[in-house]
């Protein structure tokens, strides 16, 4: 009717809105009743001039005391029905219903389908197809929340819950977390994607990286992963440090942690490492320097990383393919230029924000606030202005002007992988970081 | 009406006497004491209520654990315990006639005894925690073997660690305002409400304690 | 009225005195009382115990509230709030277990033993791969 | 009623000037006093929480980080708002202030039946909102519910912040146990209970929730202690414990509490549109019982705030339908207060113009809490900016306005000024109106899907984030104008107050303004019914 909840994904949704608008409806009715009541008695009763007029001392009417209690407690019947019928459908899954597990933590959802194929941050289900959501959580309360499928259910550590819903048009949708659940709470979001039914059965049936890695002997798929997951752009193999340290004979290396006392990368250290970046760290290198891998990883990539690492005893020279250019994940379009820097500032496949901070503090790179404009000192004690062209050159080749106080970690990575417009943009996304 | 600050409440009287309340009469007074100490014990069970509900749910969930937990409770000590302190709820009832027939030696006496009850509770509650930390079943010294019980344990502490709690709050009520006016002998027919609201609480105590005593040590 | 009603009292006499020996008869009746409460647990009747243990504790209850709080003497108002607080835990546990009993998906206690163990991470089994 | 309590003695001695030095006002046993100690104390935190829900609204003004630089910052800001509005300011906010000044007054007695435990409740609370001041020190994280397994696991001082609102409700138990036994035993010869003001009833009504609601969370938040003491298992589900178990202990009390925020509220508004009608409350009976009834009902609807927080269907579907229960007599009241105009003499003073602000805001809260006692619609609104905007529709258009409302009303009364009627209507413009648009934005975004306690917002969401930020800024400067002004009277007023400026027929309008320490120069007798305005014959116009 109103349509005032937007978009209806699921089959169940225009019993939700039916609900929703009649209530509505009787809402704004009787509201404007009593408030243009009260109005119009404000308005013909008024004091005129200022002075009392006599009034009648009417102590109440019990005709009326019955009617308007009897009138509420019939609508509130019939709105609480409306609410209960639509609940049902939102409560009942078809038993045909595809099952996917959902796991909540922070700050992410794991989907895993019933074939064991995973994602992250991504539903992807078929259209006209009912789908069961089982969901668990992996440490606080979180709450699955799909506004156009109007379902949403908390999402509770050591304990099962579920909603379902039957999505009637294909399409990128918004999920939400809305149950607090800490700093990141905002950004624990995640995108449904509604495919037409062949085309699911082929994503969900392609399976070619996993099986390819599957067949790989573990440090080979240690060394896809290394290209891949995109450790290339902080681990070098060729013993120079980067933004982390080199994994040229890593293995077994022993030596001391920020904190002073000492460590051994064995399978454990290195596992941690991978899990709990901030955990255990070098000496000498950033404390924040690295995301976790938390849920991004299995078990048997991580022993592949591992495996791999053993291999790198310098022995023999390994070579890996530089990574490919990453397409940008974020959707960009319609965005204004400083929108779309920032899309690519925080986009895991650049990892801009690894090194280079937005509120002032230094990590790695120097941080973003306020650096345009400003005037640097380079390592060779030179003076630069930060303007598009040195940011452009610092982007392209990051090494040629370091300023002073900074090693020369970021790797030279993004000249082919960012175009010049998206260095405009992000140019114009740092100019806003006053 | 002076410029000269007169206390509500004035204490300076013989006595016997009951203590001249500046805004209501004696009976009123007596009322509202009584009606103010009932509305709080009422607060006191509801403090409670919610760890009765939480152990029916924990209770629910670990019904075979708390089985077997609450049979590492001892349950000699629960039940002389639970002697202990009905015996004392009973002379503190006795106290308050006393005070009513103005035998203030008498409200020494029984809430003296009550007292004592209420120490010797405390000695074989002391005795038990520390049974428990021992075998490391103790909040901070968990005993991982333990773990299951912990549902069960972790009640039992906040339970009989508050109820203990109020044992001392009890002592310290039926001290200053039963035993100590008495030894000054304050009480007489006219005016006893002192006792009998100490005496009240104490009983809340005792009452909590019966079911307590089941819950956690009997049928767990 | 307040004032009005405590003029009715009598002053030399504010509250109904109970006799000691009435106080004594009802130590006995708790003390054994106890003694059944006990007793019975030994019994192994299932759920019955806790019933009984309950049933048992709230007559033990009961006699202290009536006669050593002198409840039997009280007025209306303070019944009614010596009331309240025991209708408000059986609304409390009655309203919680609306739900869970009726959950359809209970605590997977599996899970709850397997959280509890250290989140150290087994060293990988990649070396013997 | 009685119109005729004597003359003070002395018209120039009254409760503010019997005695002087700050220390006779910290050590005070006198309700009025007393009403004030509160009133300055809670105005602080009324002040510092609205401070941080400016940040907060400034924060959300538009997308991306603006002033706040990390989401913890921002976590902790709405979390003090929330704890400062709900422990130190609502619940508070009118029993402990006018309920303690007009109680007494208003039944005919010379004090509160506890005096000493009323000025003790008063340092309890000090005391609770030091604690919380302290807890400010690594300033908790977790949002006014202290939801666990997140209660129990963050590292923010947790512990201290329930521990303050411990204290607190400890405070409010003790000032409710006060009120209804005072209500019970010091009305004044001939106060029967149908003579009460309603204000009495409601206030009533409310001291019962204070003492039998408030001990629930006081020990819920103790075993929140307990479990990150020393893991007692009993919330934490990594433990064996229950999360949701923790929801229903909180809302067990958190329901009602909003009924010790309300219900004052109504009462207020009950006394305060008969006098500006010449007119008897209409259906006096029916707004006493459905004080009563909300009470009542109040304690059995609780899990309708846990519709999708994992209880049985089972539960949910019996819980929202006793929650329509609750919409009932909230209705009548409306309704009664409405035809209290009818065929009236109305006079639009101050608390009039805010009277009747409180009626069409509490028809906006009141309708959407429809919405969100509606199952399959509640799922959806669950945790969106609709419930949001739906409780600051409760809380601040009701409870608020009406203690604002009631500051107007017996400002005459409690100082013997009378306060500026044309700056307190332009401040009541500038609250209103920046009330509105503070929030009906909200109620949109909350149809649009948009989560609640959300650092950052996906760009579609901003058009109306910035509006909702522009009124709060409106909305804080109605407050602080009114609040101002009021004081500013009160310090360098010129007018003074008559005895009776409205000519009510209450009691405490009988005696002097301000009254004297011990309110009476000799105890009132009661003879007539608390509204009997207009005259029996008397036709209107």
């Amino acid at each position: 009717m109103l349509g005032l909840l937007g978009q209806q994904g699921s089959d169940f949704a225009h019993k939700v809105d039916y609900a929703h608008d009649v209530v509505t409806i009787i809402s704004v009715i009787c509201t404007v009743a009593i408030v243009g009541v009260m109005l119009y008695f404000a308005v013909i009763y008024r004091q005129r001039d200022g002075k009392d007029h006599e009034t009648p001392r009417i102590e109440g009417n019990n005709t009326l005391e019955i009617i308007w209690t009897v009138f509420p407690t019939l609508v509130c019947i019939w709105v609480a029905w409306l609410g209960y019928d639509s609940f049902i459908d939102l409560r009942t899954p078809p038993a045909n219903a595809m099952e996917i597990n959902v796991t909540g933590r922070k700050w992410a959802w794991d989907f895993t389908y019933k074939n064991g194929k995973k994602t992250t941050g991504e539903l992807v289900v078929p259209v006209d197809e009912p789908v069961k959501l089982v969901m668990t959580a992996k440490d606080v309360l979180h709450s699955f929340f799909v506004p156009v499928m109007r379902t949403k259910a908390d999402v509770i550590p050591g304990r099962y819950t579920y909603e379902w819903f039957r999505p009637v048009q294909t399409g990128d949708f918004q999920v939400f977390c809305t149950e607090y659940c800490g700093n990141e709470h905002s950004k624990m979001l995640a995108r449904l994607k509604v495919l037409p039914k062949a085309e699911f059965e082929r994503w969900l049936a392609d399976d070619s990286e996993a099986r390819k890695l599957a067949s790989l002997k573990p440090s080979d798929r240690g060394k896809e992963l290394y290209v891949s997951k995109q450790c290339v752009t902080c681990h070098s193999l060729d013993g120079t440090p980067r933004v982390g340290p080199s994994w040229l004979k890593i293995f077994g290396k022993e030596g001391k942690l920020a904190d002073g006392s000492t460590y051994k990368a064995d399978e454990n250290y290195i596992r941690e490492s991978i899990l709990q970046p901030q955990a255990k760290v070098v000496q000498g290198f950033p404390a924040m320097g690295m995301p976790s891998y938390q849920g991004q990883l299995s078990d048997d990539d991580i022993t592949g990383i591992i495996e791999f690492m053993k291999t790198l005893d310098g022995t023999q020279k390994v070579e890996v393919a530089p990574a490919l250019p990453k397409k940008s994940a974020a959707s960009t379009v319609g965005m204004t230029p400083a929108e779309r820097g920032k899309a690519l500032f925080n986009d895991s496949g650049n990892m801009c924000a690894t090194c280079h901070s937005i509120d002032g503090s230094a990590l790695v790179g120097p941080s973003f606030k306020g650096l345009y404009g400003r005037k640097e000192k380079i390592a060779d004690g030179t003076e630069v202005t930060v303007d598009d062209a040195y940011i452009k050159e610092s982007i392209y080749k990051p090494t040629a002007k370091i300023v002073q106080g900074y090693a020369p970690a970021m790797p030279a990575m993004y000249e082919g992988k960012l175009s010049d417009q998206d260095v405009a943009d992000i140019t114009e996304y740092i100019k806003t970081l006053k | 009406m002076s410029a000269v600050a007169h206390p509500i409440v004035d204490h300076n009287v013989p006595p016997g006497e009951p203590p001249h309340i500046h805004h209501m009469d004696t009976t009123t007074a007596y009322g509202a004491a009584k009606l103010g100490m009932w509305l709080f014990l009422g607060t006191e069970i509801l403090l409670f209520a919610v760890m009765f509900c939480s152990f029916a749910i924990m209770r629910y969930y670990h019904l075979g654990e708390f089985h077997d937990a609450s049979k590492h409770l001892n349950l000699w000590a629960g039940g002389f315990n639970t002697i202990v302190l009905l015996i004392s709820s009973f002379t503190a009832a006795v106290a308050v006639t006393k005070a009513q027939k103005g035998d203030n030696a008498g409200v020494v006496k029984n809430f003296g005894f009550s007292l004592v009850c209420g120490l010797i509770f405390l000695c074989v509650k002391g005795y038990e925690y520390s049974e428990k930390a021992r075998h490391g079943m103790f909040p901070f010294v968990w005993n991982s073997d333990f773990y299951h019980y912990k549902n069960f344990l972790g009640l039992y502490f906040c339970m009989s660690g508050l109820h203990a709690l109020h044992v001392i709050i009890g002592m310290a009520l039926l001290y200053w305002y039963g035993i100590r006016p008495a030894m000054r002998g304050r009480f007489s027919g006219k005016y006893y409400t002192p006792v009998e609201l100490g005496a009240l609480y104490w009983h809340l105590v005792d009452l909590i304690w019966i079911y307590l005593f089941p819950l956690l040590y009997l049928v767990g | 009225m307040a004032h009005s009603q405590s003029h009715s009292h009598g002053h030399e006499e504010i509250g109904h005195v109970v006799p000691e020996s009435t106080f004594l008869k009802v130590l006995i009746a708790l003390l054994v009382l106890t003694v059944i409460t006990v007793l019975a647990a030994k019994v192994d009747m299932g759920k019955w115990n806790i019933v009984g243990a309950l049933v048992i504790a709230s007559i033990k209850a009961s006699l202290v509230i009536a006669i050593f709080m002198h409840g039997k003497y009280e007025n209306k108002i303070i019944w009614t709030y010596i009331l309240i607080p025991f209708i408000l835990l059986a609304i409390m546990i009655g309203g919680v277990f609306t739900d869970d009993p009726f959950r359809d998906h209970p605590q997977p206690f599996g899970a709850q033993a397997e959280q509890a163990a250290p989140a150290a991470p087994a060293a990988p089994a990649a070396a013997h791969h | 009623m009685a119109a005729h309590a004597s003359a003070a003695v002395n018209e120039e001695l009254n409760y503010l000037n019997w005695q002087k030095g700050i220390w006779s006002w910290l050590s005070s046993t006198d309700h009025k006093r007393i009403c004030f100690l509160y009133l300055f104390t809670i105005l602080i935190f009324f002040l510092a929480g609205g401070v941080a829900a400016l940040l907060v609204r400034t924060e959300l003004a538009f997308a991306g980080p603006q002033i706040i630089t990390d989401p913890h910052t921002y976590n902790v800001l709405f979390t003090m708002h929330g704890v400062f509005m709900i422990f130190l300011f609502v619940v508070p906010g009118i029993p402990a202030t006018l309920g303690n000044f007009l109680i007494p007054l208003m039944i005919g007695a010379k004090d509160v039946a506890f005096p000493r435990l009323n000025l003790f409740s008063y340092y309890v609370y000090v005391v609770g909102a030091l604690i919380g001041a302290v807890a400010m020190f690594n300033p908790v994280d977790t949002g006014w519910t202290f939801y666990a397994p997140y209660s129990t696991t963050t590292g923010t001082s947790v512990s201290l912040m329930v521990l303050a609102a411990f204290v607190l409700g400890f405070s409010s138990i003790l000032t409710g146990l006060n009120f209804i036994v005072t209500i019970h035993q010091l009305r004044a010869p001939g106060m029967t209970w149908m003579r009460l003001p309603v204000f009495i009833w409601a206030s009533y009504a409310t001291a019962v929730i204070q003492t039998v609601a408030t001990p629930v969370i006081g020990m819920t938040l103790l075993l929140i202690i307990a479990e990150r003491a020393f893991g007692a298992g009993i919330f934490d589900p990594s433990k064996g414990g229950d999360p949701v178990l923790m929801e229903h202990l909180f809302w067990f009390y958190s329901h009602p509490v909003v009924y010790i925020m309300v219900l004052p509220a109504f009462g207020v508004i009950g006394e305060i549109i008969p006098v500006f009608s010449r007119k008897p409350l209409f259906g006096y009976k029916m707004v006493v019982i459905s004080s009563m009834a909300i009470a009542a009902v109040g304690f059995i609807v609780w899990a309708h705030h846990m519709f999708v927080a994992g209880i049985s269907d089972f539960s949910a579907k019996f819980f929202s339908i006793v929650t329509f229960l609750v919409a009932i007599p909230t209705a009548i009241k409306v309704f009664n207060w409405v035809s209290t105009m009818y065929k009236g003499s109305i006079s639009f003073k101050t608390p009039m113009l805010y009277a009747m602000a409180f009626v069409f805001l509490f028809m906006v809260a009141g309708t959407t809490g429809i919405y969100l006692a509606m199952l399959g619609v509640d799922v959806y609104y669950h945790d969106t900016y609709f419930v949001v905007a739906h409780f600051h529709y409760t809380i601040q258009g009701g409870a608020v306005i009406g203690l604002i409302a009631a500051l107007h009303f017996w400002f005459p009364k409690m100082t013997g000024k009378m306060y500026n009627e044309t700056v307190s209507k332009f401040a009541f413009a500038a609250l209103f109106i920046g009330f509105n648009l503070t929030f009906i934005p909200q109620f949109i975004l909350g149809m649009e899907g948009m989560p609640r306690r959300y650092y950052d917002y996906p760009a579609q969401y901003q058009t109306l984030h910035t509006i909702s930020t522009i009124g709060a800024y409106l909305n804080g400067f109605g407050y602080s104008f009114a609040l101002i002004n009021l004081l500013w009277v009160a310090l360098f007023g010129k007018v003074k107050a008559p005895r009776n400026p409205y000519n009510s027929l209450s009691l405490e309008w009988q005696t002097q303004s301000p009254p004297l320490h011990e309110n009476f120069a000799e105890i009132p007798v009661v003879t007539e019914e608390p509204y009997s305005y207009g005259t029996p014959t008397g036709r209107g116009h």
